[in-house]
Formats: C-alpha cells, structure tokens, sequence
C-alpha cells in the first residue's frame, strides 16, 4: 500500500511536470511562438528547473500573516487534490481504490480545495489575496452545484455510483454517444463547470493577475507557491480524467454495440491508451480556453451559473431521468 | 584556494589574513551545479516597468524576438514569485521606496537587471531635473546592465543571458 | 492638515490601492480605490511615480534640442509629439516645412498611430485576461517598427522629426515596406475580429460598462477616442488642421454610446481610418527638399504660441513661452491622458474591479504622458 | 465668433480686462479676483459658451505669476486665451474653476504643485506629482535644488 502510495505521489509530481511543460507549448502554440526550447531537449527539463529553482528560494512569510494557517494553507489544497485521484481507473483492472460511492467521493472531496484557498487568502493579510478568496468561495460553492447534477445525470442512466461499474456500462458505447442529447448538454455543463471549480481562465478570478495581482496566492513564495501550482495541475487532470470516465468510457475502448468485430479491433488498442487519449484530448480543449478567452466578471460568472447552468442542468436531470425511465437510450 | 599559494607567506597582498576556504567536494559542487543550472533556466521576471523601456520588454516578450525560448515567460504580477526585476524605466524620486519596497518583498535570491540609460544613470534626465534619481544603483543592487534609450530587445534578451551565466558562477553550498 | 487630506477613506471602508506597481495600471499610476465588497465607490489617483520633470528640463534646452524630451512622454505617440513640437517651433518663426516633408510626417504620424493602437489591442486582450491577442497585435507592430527604424534609427523613442521638416530623407525601401505591412495587416485583420471582436465574453465585458456622457467628456476635457466615443467632435487632424491634412480624405469615427465597447470600435475604426490615409500618401509623397532651411540656433520671437496636433490618444498641445531667447521660458504640455485620467473616476464609479481594468485599458493611458 | 466681436463682447462684461492680439488666440488679461465672474459668464452666456477648458497652466514672470487657461467652444469653435494676473509672489491664491469645468480639478492640483498657487474653493488640493514633504515648487524660476546637475 505505501509503495503503491509513493510511486502515485511520484506519477503526479511526473505528470504535472509534463501538464505544465504541455500547458506552455500549448501557449506557444496559440500564441505563434516558440515556446521553451533551452533547456533539455526541445525545452523539456524547463518545468524540472523551475521546480528546483522554487524549492531552494526563500520561503517567506509575511511578518502580518496568519503563520499556522498560513503555511497550512498549501498543504490543503495539495492534499485535497490529491485525495481526489485515488478512486480513478487507469486502465482495464488498474484501479487503486475501486470505492463503491465513488462519483459521491470525488465530488464531495473536491469541493474542499475551497477551505485551504480560503485559508490562504485569509491568512496573507493582504487585502488582494481576500479578495481572491471571497471570490474563489463564491464561485467554487456555486459551481459544486452544476457538476453534481451533471455527474448524476450519468448516475441515473448507468445506475451507480460505482466508477468501475459505470465504466462497464459503457461496454457497448459511450455515454456521450448512447445518452442523446441531454447527456452531451451533461458533458458541456460538466467541462465549463469544471474549468470554473479548478479557477481555470476564463474564470480564473480568484487569482486574475490583471485585477488582483496574484489573487489568493499573492503572498505565497517558493515551494508553498510551487505547491498551489501543483494543485493545479492535478486538478487539471482529475477534472479531465472524470470527463473522460464518466462521459467518455474511461479507459473502455471506442465500443458500438451489435458490431462485435470493430469492437475487436479496438481492444487491441490498450485500453491505457485510451484512457490518456482521452484525458488528454479534453486537458488540451480546457488549455485551449484558456488561451483563448478574456475572462468573465465576477457578476456575470455568478449569473452564468445560477441563471444558465443550474436551470439548464435541473432541466436535463429531469430528461435523462425520463430517458432512463424509458429506456430511450441506447 | 591557490590565492595563499601562489603569493609568498611574508607578502599577503591584503592586510588580513585569508582564510583556508573549504573546497566543496564533489557531492556539494554537484549539487550547486544543479541548483544553478535550475536558478539560471527559471529566471522569472516581475512585471515591472514605468516608461518607454517597459514597451520594449513587451517587444522581448512577444512572438519576434519571444524570451519564452529561455523560459523567462513566467512574468509574475506578484514579487513574492518573481526572481528578477527588470527596472524599465527612469526612476524618480518619489517611485524610489516603492522599489525599494518592491525589491525587499522578493525573496532570496534575487536579481536586478537596470535595462536603458535612464536606470543606469538619468540618462537624458540626467540634467536640470529635480526628480529623477541618477542610476537605479543608488536604491538597489544591480546586477546587469543594459545600455540603450531604449535598449532593443536583443539586448534585453543578451542581458538575461549575461544574467544566467553569472549564476551559473555562483556558490550556494560552497563558500567561494 | 487641510492639504493634502485623504478624502477618500471612511470609517470601515475597504480600502485597496491599485499601484504604483499594478499589472493593470500600464505602468506607475496608483489609484487608490473605496470599495464597497467589489463595487467600486471613489477613486483618487495619485500620480507622480514617473514625473521627470520634463518642464523644467525645457526651460535649459535649446528649441531644437526640447523636441526629444517629448518622445519619452508618450513613447507609443512619439513621432506626433515630436510633430507638436517642430510645429509649435514652425509657427512661431513662420516656417513652413517642404511639402515633401510634410508627407512624411504625416505618413510617420500615421504608422505610429497605427502601432500605438495595435499596442492598445494587444493589452486590451491582456488586461481582460486574454493572453493571445497580445502576440498577434505585436506580429503587425514589429512589422511597423522595423520600417521606422530603417528610416529613422530607432524603434520607439524616434526624435526624427526637425523644425523645417524631418531629420533625413526616408530609406529607399520604405514605400515597398509599407506597401507590405498595409496588406499584412488588411489580411490578418479578421484574426483581430475573430480574437476579441466578436467574441461575447470580450463584448459582454465592455459593454454598458465606463459611460461617459457628452457633457463630461467636454466638462473633464477629455479628446482623442476617449471623447469621440462619447460624442464629441474633436479630432485635431479634421478642426485644426495641420501638415497637410486637410487634403487627405478620411472620417472622423464618432461613436455616442459613450462606454467601453464604443471607445474599443472608435480605436478599431481609427485603424481602418490611418491606413486609408496611408495609403492615399504613400504613392503620391512629392519630390523635392525634406528639410526647410532654418537657422542653426532658433530664436522664437517673444510671445506665446499653442500647438496641437491629434496623438493616439487625444489632443496633445504644445504651449511654448518665449521671451526671445534661444531657450523656452515656459513650456507646458497639455497631455492628453492627464485629463481622459480625470474622467476614469466618473467612469468607474459604482462598476465592478474587473470593470476599472477594462476602462482603463479602454481609455489607453500611458502614464509617464500624465506625469511629464 | 471672431476675436474681434469676442472683445466687444468681454470689454463689456469686464471694463478691466486688457487684450493682447500677437498671437494666433484673443489673450485677456484680467486681475486674479475677477477671475471666476468672468468665466462664469464665459461659461454659461449663449454666445460664447466656452464648455472645453483644453489647457490650464501658470508661467512664473518672476514679479507676478500668470494663470493661463486655453477656452474652446466646441459649439461656436471659437478659441479664447484668459490671463489671470497674480501679484501676490509670497502668498499667491485664485479661485477655483472647478466648479465649473471638472478637468480643472487636476490641472489645478498640478499647478499648485509645481507653482504653489493656492486655489480657494478647490475640492482636495494636494500636490500631485511630488511628495508631500517636498521643499519648494519646482517651476518658479526662484526654484534651487543644490541636487540638481546644471548642464
């Protein structure tokens, strides 16, 4: 179980080394640039200096702040991310905790990052940083609502909360494709509700360097700042990881029901492959947002909420429940 | 090291004494070497600029000449994250405890570069003015200097060079 | 103590200071804004951090030797202030400048207008948390800044412009140059629409958002796309015309919306509008001097003489007191940012924080023009 | 209207005022303390109707300081230059003309800081661009800073 644990933690620390290498070319990408390409191969090793670079600087605290919370802060926010990944399948039969409430686990220990940003920005005593986290506490309460209700539209059609069994329902399709409509409108709400809980642009007010200069984490230096990052990044690929379980198979190949041979052919294809394939299709269109678009208000992010998303999503619930009820899906 | 050996014992060219100074080893210069290497590759500047050079830094930024090649797109708004300051811009009197301010609130170990003239000395504000500060080097500690009104971003991006190759040279476990 | 008194602070009033040192400021303006939970009640900005004291400067400097402390106010604009200085000269000694340069300088005037609102598009995006749009608006202003600098030396801080006309004749290459920019930048001009025009968070956060009325525009006297935005007639080029304008045909874009969306279309359409007249020029600049002959030390006679001349930003004049010397006695510059400044706290009053950001990269200030 | 009826119009109001015509606007030059009767009237009479305060400033004469305020009209396009005297070097003062074009507020602030002119009526008067301890007014040409490198 610890060796397990430890060569998680290092799968995360690799994978968000490679997230914040792919976020900056991507970057390059959009922006008709080069992108990092000194350090290491094709600017590879450029996230591996930066880490370094944060662990041996100064790690500061403000003389004003709050010092327990302070330096307590990251390690919340660390952790919580963290937590989250625990129940997610990797592969066919790679599942570290196959937890039976699962979607109910990931929801519910997700929307605690809230507590440590709000401790963080609570504690700087900088007045930029409780900006950011009334913000972010506002915002991450009133997005929670429109991922949990698109997750239980899936939760309805497949008929648990299990995240094993509801990848095996997808045997003979994907949600996506098998629920209709309404489960795609699911799948919309959950990525731009998503994208809003992670505090990713365009709806990365809490910490809109514009606005607020550093939002929550103003204050923060060094490796406390490193470990927000990192939170980030995790939270990226949780997120993503999600969409793709619960809307788009998981690690489940590109299955068609009735047509036994072509389903063959894609198991070939392992069933890992997948599973990042897909992770990392929709890390990249949440990357591509936010290099994309301005960001939101703060008004108008709540607004976007509580008067398209929630009515939206309580709508669809209503739908997919009838479809399930019906049997309309394939 | 070879400074006591090469000079005769009755004729040590400073008065004091010079102190035996430890070699490092080769676990710890390694490891300096590692930590340089990462600190040169991960200069992150802070968004700081006050006139004409600041546009010219913008000009660094972007796609022509793009410093993100050398990892320094990371500008951050906030000097608790940021490693270097790139004073932009003349200096005046009044914006001088701001950078001061600016410069203790970043965390060790940091690094200025004074980019155009008017941070190196005034430059065309060196006359008749009342409230210019004559050279950024009287508030903070310079480590690179970048000529020019304003200097081209090539230049910037020599002096980022310049910059990396300084700390490629330094000591934080050995004692040099 | 009466003066100097903090007018702005009540008992329990959130108070947060916006710079010296803001991302969102452009530079070292500190606005020190009450706040009401996000709503924004009153600002005071308090200026200063990048005053130079370029006043004082020019009351030692010689007539031909002033115009170059005017390229560091408005570093975007520095060709057309460098415009409003050798004109102000040129009135008063009753000189006027070749034909010949007067094509170029409008042409230059027109190139920097052009790369100081491709700038403005670019921070635009970025002050509203778009990072792209930045990178496309510098692929054109590069372009720009290397015809100018083939011609005049440098990139930003110009200082090419002369009494008696400009400094040297334009590089042989510079037609076929803009030529190639002016069809750069009418092909990618649908990339800037797709980025940032049309999009509807871009729009929903300019919309409604910073109005400002007619009759505070003219009270706060605001000019350039600030003012016209809001109504008021007041592009320099077309009421006092100067170095050939007259002759050139294009619009004066008006808006009367007067928020923030109508000052983004007024700059769009100033666009569209410099490279019509860019293009009327560039094939027809006439042959012949480049520089009027004018003595080497330049005496003004005595008396008083304003120049203004229309900047990216507004009216920028020139007020030049001789007392028939070789050097000013008092030389004031009426900057444009200062008084579209005064307006911001009119503007912002009751918006949002994120609201300040975007009406501040709508007005477009640069602030070491305010401070001088 | 012309320079020539704005004259007319002003010898009217304000018998005092005296007129300089060298240069490109019509200058008057009034005493400081019939400033504000003046532009009031400027500001609101239908035939002038000077609403665009475009340049405000003050010039140090070494006996006198001269406020200067540059009027346009963005209705008539007519241009106006008023001159107000103050002779009071030690103690100089003028009323405000904020109260009647709001851009003053600033410039008023500016000119107190580099001039020293204290204006009456004026709704937060602070220097603007220099510190608040900071000795002298830079532009009076009685101005010394031992600091500054005289070319």
């Amino acid at each position: 179980m610890v060796i397990t644990g430890v060569c998680l933690l290092a799968f995360l620390v690799v994978l968000c080394f490679f997230l914040g290498y792919m976020e900056r070319k991507v970057a390059a990408f959009m922006e008709i640039r080069l992108g990092p390409n000194r350090v290491g191969p094709k600017g590879s090793m450029q996230i591996v200096a930066d880490t370094v670079k944060l662990l041996f600087k100064e790690g500061l605290t403000p003389d004003g702040a709050d010092k327990f919370l302070f330096n307590l802060a990251p390690f919340i926010v660390v952790i919580t991310s963290m937590l989250v990944v625990a129940p997610i399948a990797y592969a066919r039969d790679f599942q570290l905790w196959d937890i039976n409430i699962g979607v109910l686990y990931v929801s519910s220990i997700s929307s605690m990052a809230v507590i440590g940003i709000l401790m963080a920005g609570w504690s700087s005593s900088n007045k930029y940083s409780l900006i950011g986290a009334m913000r972010s506490g506002a915002q991450i309460v009133s997005y929670e609502l429109s991922i949990g209700l698109s997750l239980i539209s899936i939760v309805i059609l497949s008929g648990s909360l299990q995240l094993s069994e509801i990848i095996e329902s997808q045997a003979n399709g994907w949600w996506i494709f098998k629920g209709h409509i309404p489960v795609i409108i699911s799948f919309v709400i959950f990525i731009i509700a998503s994208t809003a809980e992670i505090n990713r642009a365009p709806f990365d007010l809490t910490e809109a360097e514009q606005e607020l200069t550093g939002g929550f984490h103003t204050e923060y230096a060094g490796m406390k700042f490193a470990m927000f990052l990192l939170s980030e990044y995790i939270n990226l690929f949780v997120v993503s990881a999600i969409a793709a379980t619960i809307f788009l198979g998981g690690w489940m190949p590109f299955h068609i029901g009735g047509l036994d041979a072509f389903n063959h052919i894609m198991d070939y294809i392992p069933s890992s492959i997948w599973f990042f394939g897909k992770t990392f299709l929709i890390i990249f269109i949440i990357m591509w947002f936010r290099w994309t678009f301005p960001r939101l208000r703060i008004d108008q992010l709540l607004n976007l909420e509580w008067k398209y998303l929630l009515p939206i999503s309580m709508v669809n619930i209503l739908l997919v429940t009838a479809m399930a009820i019906m049997g309309w899906h394939f | 090291m070879d400074i006591k050996n090469n000079v005769p014992a009755n004729k040590l060219i400073f008065p004091g004494q010079i102190h035996e100074t430890p070699d490092g080893g080769f676990l710890i210069t390694k490891l300096d070497e590692v930590i340089n290497w990462a600190r040169s590759n991960s200069l992150w500047p802070l968004i700081f600029g006050t006139s004409c050079c600041a546009i010219e830094m913008m000009s660094a930024a972007d796609a022509k000449y793009d410093w993100s090649r050398f990892g320094f797109e990371v500008a951050r708004a906030s000097p608790r994250q940021a490693d270097l300051i790139i004073v932009a811009g003349t200096i005046v009197m009044k914006m001088a405890p701001v950078l001061k301010r600016l410069y203790d609130q970043m965390p060790d170990p940091k690094y200025v570069i004074a980019m155009g003239a008017c941070t190196i000395s005034g430059g065309p504000f060196f006359y008749n003015t009342y409230s210019v500060v004559k050279g950024v080097d009287h508030i903070i500690p310079v480590d690179v200097y970048v000529p020019g009104c304003p200097p081209r971003p090539e230049a910037l991006l020599h002096s980022m060079i310049t910059l990396q190759e300084k700390i490629k040279n330094e000591a934080f476990f050995r004692k040099s | 103590m009466l003066l100097g008194q903090d007018h702005i602070t009540e008992e329990g009033e959130f108070v947060i200071n916006m710079g010296p040192q803001h991302p969102a400021t452009h530079g070292v303006l500190h606005l020190k804004i009450g706040l009401d939970g996000e709503t924004i009640k009153k600002i005071e900005p308090h200026l200063g951090y990048i005053h130079r004291s370029i006043e004082k400067m020019c009351e030692q400097l010689s007539y031909r030797q002033f115009i170059f402390t005017t390229s560091r106010m408005d570093y975007l604009s520095a060709h057309i202030n460098n415009q409003a200085c050798v004109l102000a000269v040129e009135k008063a000694l009753q000189v006027e400048a070749t034909p010949r340069a007067k094509a170029i300088r409008v042409l230059m005037a027109e190139l920097t207008r052009l790369a100081s609102h491709q700038l403005w598009w670019a921070c635009m995006g970025l002050d509203l948390g778009a990072v792209t749009p930045f990178f496309y608006a510098f692929r054109e202003r590069e372009a720009i800044n290397t015809i100018i600098e083939e011609t005049c030396g440098t990139r930003l801080t110009q200082n090419y412009m002369v009494p008696g006309g400009v400094m040297m004749d334009i590089h042989p290459n510079f037609q076929k140059r803009v030529k190639e920019v002016l069809k750069q930048i009418k092909e990618k001009a649908h990339e800037y629409d797709e980025l940032l025009t049309g999009n509807v968070i871009f729009q929903q956060r300019l919309k409604g958002v910073g109005y400002l009325s007619k009759e505070d525009a003219v009270s706060y006297g605001c000019s350039g796309p600030t003012a016209r935005a809001s109504g008021v007639s007041c592009d320099v080029r077309k009421l006092f015309p100067y170095d050939g304008y007259e002759q050139l045909k294009f619009d004066e874009i008006l808006n009367t919306e007067g928020d923030s969306w109508a000052r983004y279309l007024v700059r769009l359409g100033e666009m569209k509008q410099s490279i019509s007249i860019i293009e009327q020029l560039i094939d027809n600049i006439p042959e012949g001097d480049f520089q009027a002959k004018t003595k080497n030390v330049i005496k003004l006679p005595k008396g008083d003489f304003y120049q203004r001349v229309e900047t990216a930003r507004g009216e920028l004049g020139v007020y030049i007191v001789s007392d028939g010397g070789a050097t000013p006695y008092r030389c004031k510059f009426r900057s444009p940012n200062f008084s579209n400044l005064s307006a911001i706290p009119k503007m912002a009053e009751g918006a949002k924080i994120g609201d300040l950001v975007a009406i501040m990269a709508t007005v477009d200030l640069v602030i070491p023009d305010i401070d001088r | 209207m012309t320079n020539e009826e704005l004259k007319y119009s002003i010898t009217e109001l304000l018998p005092v005022a005296t007129y300089d015509e060298s240069g490109e606007f019509l200058n008057i030059i009034i005493p400081s303390d019939e400033l504000i009767p003046l532009m009031k009237e400027l500001r609101s009479k239908k035939e002038f109707d000077f609403d665009y305060l475009f340049c405000l400033t003050c010039i140090d004469w070494k006996d006198h300081l001269m406020m200067v305020y540059h009027l346009l009209s963005k209705v008539h396009k007519h241009c106006i230059v008023v001159k107000a005297k103050i002779t009071d070097i030690q103690n100089p003062k003028i009323e405000s003309v904020n109260c009647i074009w709001k851009t003053a507020e600033l410039n008023e602030d500016e000119v107190y800081d580099l001039f020293g002119i204290r204006f009456l009526n004026h709704p937060n008067l602070r220097r603007l661009f220099l510190e608040e301890d900071w000795k002298g007014f830079p532009l009076r040409k009685n101005y010394v800073d031992e600091n500054m490198i005289k070319l």
